[in-house]
């Protein structure tokens, strides 16, 4: 058991990053007034939100800082789009569309709606988790209000063709939503170039604070309300503004659309280090989601023989943090929706390992987590009856 | 999550193996769940000589089997018989409630070793064990859990 | 024009503690793993997320913690308890029964539930802004699914016999919920003894982090979930747990407690030694609420013949930040909904202030405050035609 | 929120006061919209010699009156009727939009006040001003405005 955390959870939430810390921290302690009142001390957090907005604006691409909403969180952002999209549109139908591998911010939303009369249509994925824009076009009907389909996909990885939906749902005159939670801030965006009406955002994931997040609503998309109460973000988010959190949110984004190139040079690297040692020193692996149009800095694979929080466990035992589908849902007993998805059997499903490198990360530690995992395997398979019965299995073939 | 003792069965999980000449088998669960546990007992004068096992499955699911092969060794088939998944889960000072049915796994995994003792020497089948409760209401009866869903490829 | 700061604002947001901030740092940098994770690091962070809970059921005297829901606001936990229980409650009925003081979350909320087709009751106040309960009485029906009256007033600091409020909505079988937003860290809170069903909090109003809240939800009580997605707080709230938000309203919240005697002491001493030299050195002067059932740091005066806004402006000059009406709704122009509840005629009710004490302000502040009201009131009513057709009057009437 | 010149003329407003022997009085909004503005003009020759103003309003209202009558002081009539709430706003370097009813109101108490002039001097009315816009919606002619809702008694 050694004593140093190897962290290669980023996909589930990141540190935040000291230059961002320090642009909180002030809000906290000194410029703490309400943002909406008149007075001066109030007018300097006004203004810190309103630079936010901006930056925020600038780094996504947006038309103008009024289409950046601030939230409490990336779920919120894709609650607020959905149940408001649906709600503001209801004359029009009750039909939504969304992707079998969606985070369940997004799908449990989905299910609630479905719950209270709507109809719902889940696109399904081909084998390395990609949606089909065709599958989009012949899924849209009159009535269908709202179309979801994330960006990046939190466990495998896989980018989404989302310009091309958002073409398709254009075509059709239907709004479209993107949760973009995991690409925000590891992958470029520009919502003018995609053509998207709704992106969700989390300030966690790119080394900025937890329980904020963005919602973008392009210029003249109108949606309802989600939270409702007084008058900040423009009478259309209430609650009072979390302004260390926005600013944090802000300097994240800012500092993570600057250093894009180097980060993802980075990442991928280390990514590629780590396929190359796991299939090269474990037998009987497969990689999950395309290995082309996937976030740089995660690798999912499956283990067949062995059990997801095994190797977790395991690995942490050794000062490894990684992550089995993602963490939201683990405590549940289902394997994830997302690799059973892709076509995953169940038993591999539940032997799969979701790694997500970071800034933080070394080649050193890639080393030493491929040396940790071929350790583990092979304890852990020694340990297995599903591996007995194979072996078995083959020895009888010889 | 886990309690040290859990941690220490998983890591350092006691009767790990088979027994060939095992005098009964029994496995329970299956792939579909993520748990899979296959308990070899060597049974003589009617008491438990030793005990092995073969575990897929979470941290839970690997210290429960260590627990339980460790509990009924030098028992008697009766003694044995009593250790039920509370008592696996108070030797490894409780179970996070998401992990409960683990422990069930493990006392069924045991009861069904015993059932294939039993049927391998004519005695009476004990009708206290109808098959696996289920670790996620899909299990029927052991014979229906050896080998299931345990024969596709990977890639 | 002075440079130092004199904070009368408490009400609108307070700063962060020094305690508090550091109670709250190392869950940004250090152990920022994501709760729901399995390895070590996620669970030191679930440790403080449970501990933290723990520590808010204790005091606000909750039987278990497991009561105590975390949220990204003390909005979001108004809208979540009033539209989770009318969503719950729908076959019961759709009439729901508010005060005509709560503050804009509570309800622009029943403003939305009405659009929605829910009836709507709106409990009249007394001339302190008391809510009578045998008002409440009168209102429910039999399809009445829930009753939202706030337990402190944010403007005018009256406090709500919620207690009496309770047994009548529990007389009647109909779920009660409470605003405490204002209350909780001023006043002490029990919610066994007043019997609530559900009851707000918000962390930015005892030295606490903005952009977190509370709410309390009685075991056993079924309300729907209101945003949608993990299994964050066991099912019932979605997101990434704020875990430093968590552990600073936590920690704030018993701080608060820890004080509430010496608080209530202080700031009571410190409010009526500005009331005293206000009534005492300004004429035309009237006091809004009642002096007895009120928040120990709130003041809220009318001056007549001037407007609000420009008493404010004038005391930012001098360094001096106060509220007029409730900040969240400064730059509407109506004049404070709470002050024409309690029967204030318009032009009366665009000429108040609040005052909002807090612990860090000194008597010799409060001194400061009432020689600046002299002056201001003096230059403001000399530029008013309101008070030139008042002193006509008066000279007439000679 | 506000710039630094609507500031200057807020906590420095000029001209502040009465006019004893006023040509001209003009009074618009209302105490339950939260402004009333009177301005008081002294013409001499179809020049606007003095003007002076009293307000009850936010910090955007008495900023405007005070730029308002700086504006028009030594004007013509008609020079002055080209003074428009756009021109006070830029004169004063913008107003938050919420604030931008203050100067209407302003432009409109200019108006009331020569619409005052000349019907004290048999002039002809001028049909452009048709009576206040209103802050609030709430608004109807010059005569209404005055001393509306200003009898109530404060405790
Ligand atoms: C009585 C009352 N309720 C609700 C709120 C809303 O709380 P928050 O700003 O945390 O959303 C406030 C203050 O803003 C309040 O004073
Ligand atoms: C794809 C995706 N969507 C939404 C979320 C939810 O974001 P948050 O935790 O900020 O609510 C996450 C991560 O938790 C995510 O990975």
């Amino acid at each position: 058991m050694q004593k140093q955390i190897i962290y290669f959870d980023h996909a589930a939430t990141t540190y935040v990053k000291p230059e961002v810390f320090e642009a909180m921290k002030p809000y906290f302690l000194q410029e703490y007034g309400n943002p909406s009142s008149i007075y001066s001390i109030g007018r300097s957090n006004r203004k810190a939100v309103e630079d936010a907005r901006i930056s925020v604006a600038k780094s996504l691409g947006a038309a103008e800082p009024s289409e950046i909403y601030f939230t409490g969180s990336g779920t919120e952002a894709d609650n607020w789009a959905i149940k408001g999209a649906a709600q503001a549109l209801r004359k029009k139908g009750k039909h939504i569309i969304t992707s079998s591998i969606e985070h369940p911010a997004v799908m449990a939303t989905c299910e609630f709606l479905k719950k209270e009369g709507y109809d719902l249509t889940i696109i399904p994925v081909d084998s390395e988790g990609l949606v089909h824009p065709d599958d989009v076009d012949k899924a849209i009907r009159p009535d269908t209000v709202i179309v979801s389909i994330m960006m990046a996909n939190n466990e495998i990885g896989t980018i989404q063709p989302i310009k091309e939906i958002a073409q398709v749902c254009r075509k059709h005159g239907v709004l479209f939503h993107t949760d973009a939670v995991q690409a925000a801030g590891n992958i470029p965006i520009d919502v003018k170039d995609l053509g998207v009406d709704l992106l969700s955002v989390s300030g966690h994931k790119f080394y900025g604070p937890k329980g904020t997040g963005v919602l973008y609503i392009r210029k003249g998309v109108r949606i309802e309300n989600f939270i409702h109460g007084g008058h900040q973000e423009r009478n259309r988010r209430a609650g009072t503004e979390n302004v260390p959190g926005i600013v944090g949110l802000a300097k994240a984004l800012e500092l993570a659309v600057e250093n894009m190139d180097a980060h993802t040079r980075k990442l991928t690297s280390l990514r590629d280090r780590a396929l190359k040692g796991i299939t090269e020193r474990i037998p009987y692996v497969r990689v999950n989601g395309s290995l082309e149009r996937r976030l740089p800095g995660n690798l999912n694979v499956s283990f067949r023989f062995v059990e997801g929080e095994s190797v977790l466990l395991m690995l942490d035992m050794k000062g490894i943090k990684a992550s089995s589908g993602s963490a939201c849902t683990s405590g549940s007993l289902d394997p994830s929706h997302v690799l059973l998805a892709i076509g995953l059997p169940h038993e591999i499903a539940h032997g799969s390992l979701r790694l997500s490198f970071g800034e933080i990360n070394t080649e050193e530690e890639v080393d030493y987590l491929v040396d940790s995992l071929v350790e583990i395997l092979d304890k852990l398979r020694n340990m297995s009856p599903l591996y007995e019965d194979f072996v078995k299995g083959e020895n009888k073939n010889v | 999550m886990y309690s040290e003792k859990v941690m220490d069965h998983f890591m350092n999980p006691r009767n790990v193996g088979e027994i060939e000449d095992a005098d009964g088998v029994g496995q329970v669960g299956n792939a579909k769940c993520g748990d899979i546990m296959k308990m070899y007992l060597k049974i003589e004068d009617g008491i438990i000589k030793d005990a092995k096992f073969k575990t897929f499955g979470c941290g839970a699911a690997v210290a429960t089997s260590s627990m339980a092969t460790e509990l009924i060794k030098g028992k008697t088939i009766k003694e044995a018989e009593q250790i039920t998944n509370r008592v696996v889960m108070e030797a490894l000072d409780g179970l996070p409630p998401v992990k409960v049915h683990c422990s069930v796994l493990a006392e069924e995994a045991i009861a069904a070793a015993l059932q294939d003792y039993r049927r391998r020497n004519g005695l009476e089948e004990d009708d206290r064990y109808k098959g696996c409760s289920g670790c996620c209401g899909g299990c029927g009866s052991v014979e229906m859990h050896h080998g299931t869903e345990n024969d596709e490829e990977a890639e």
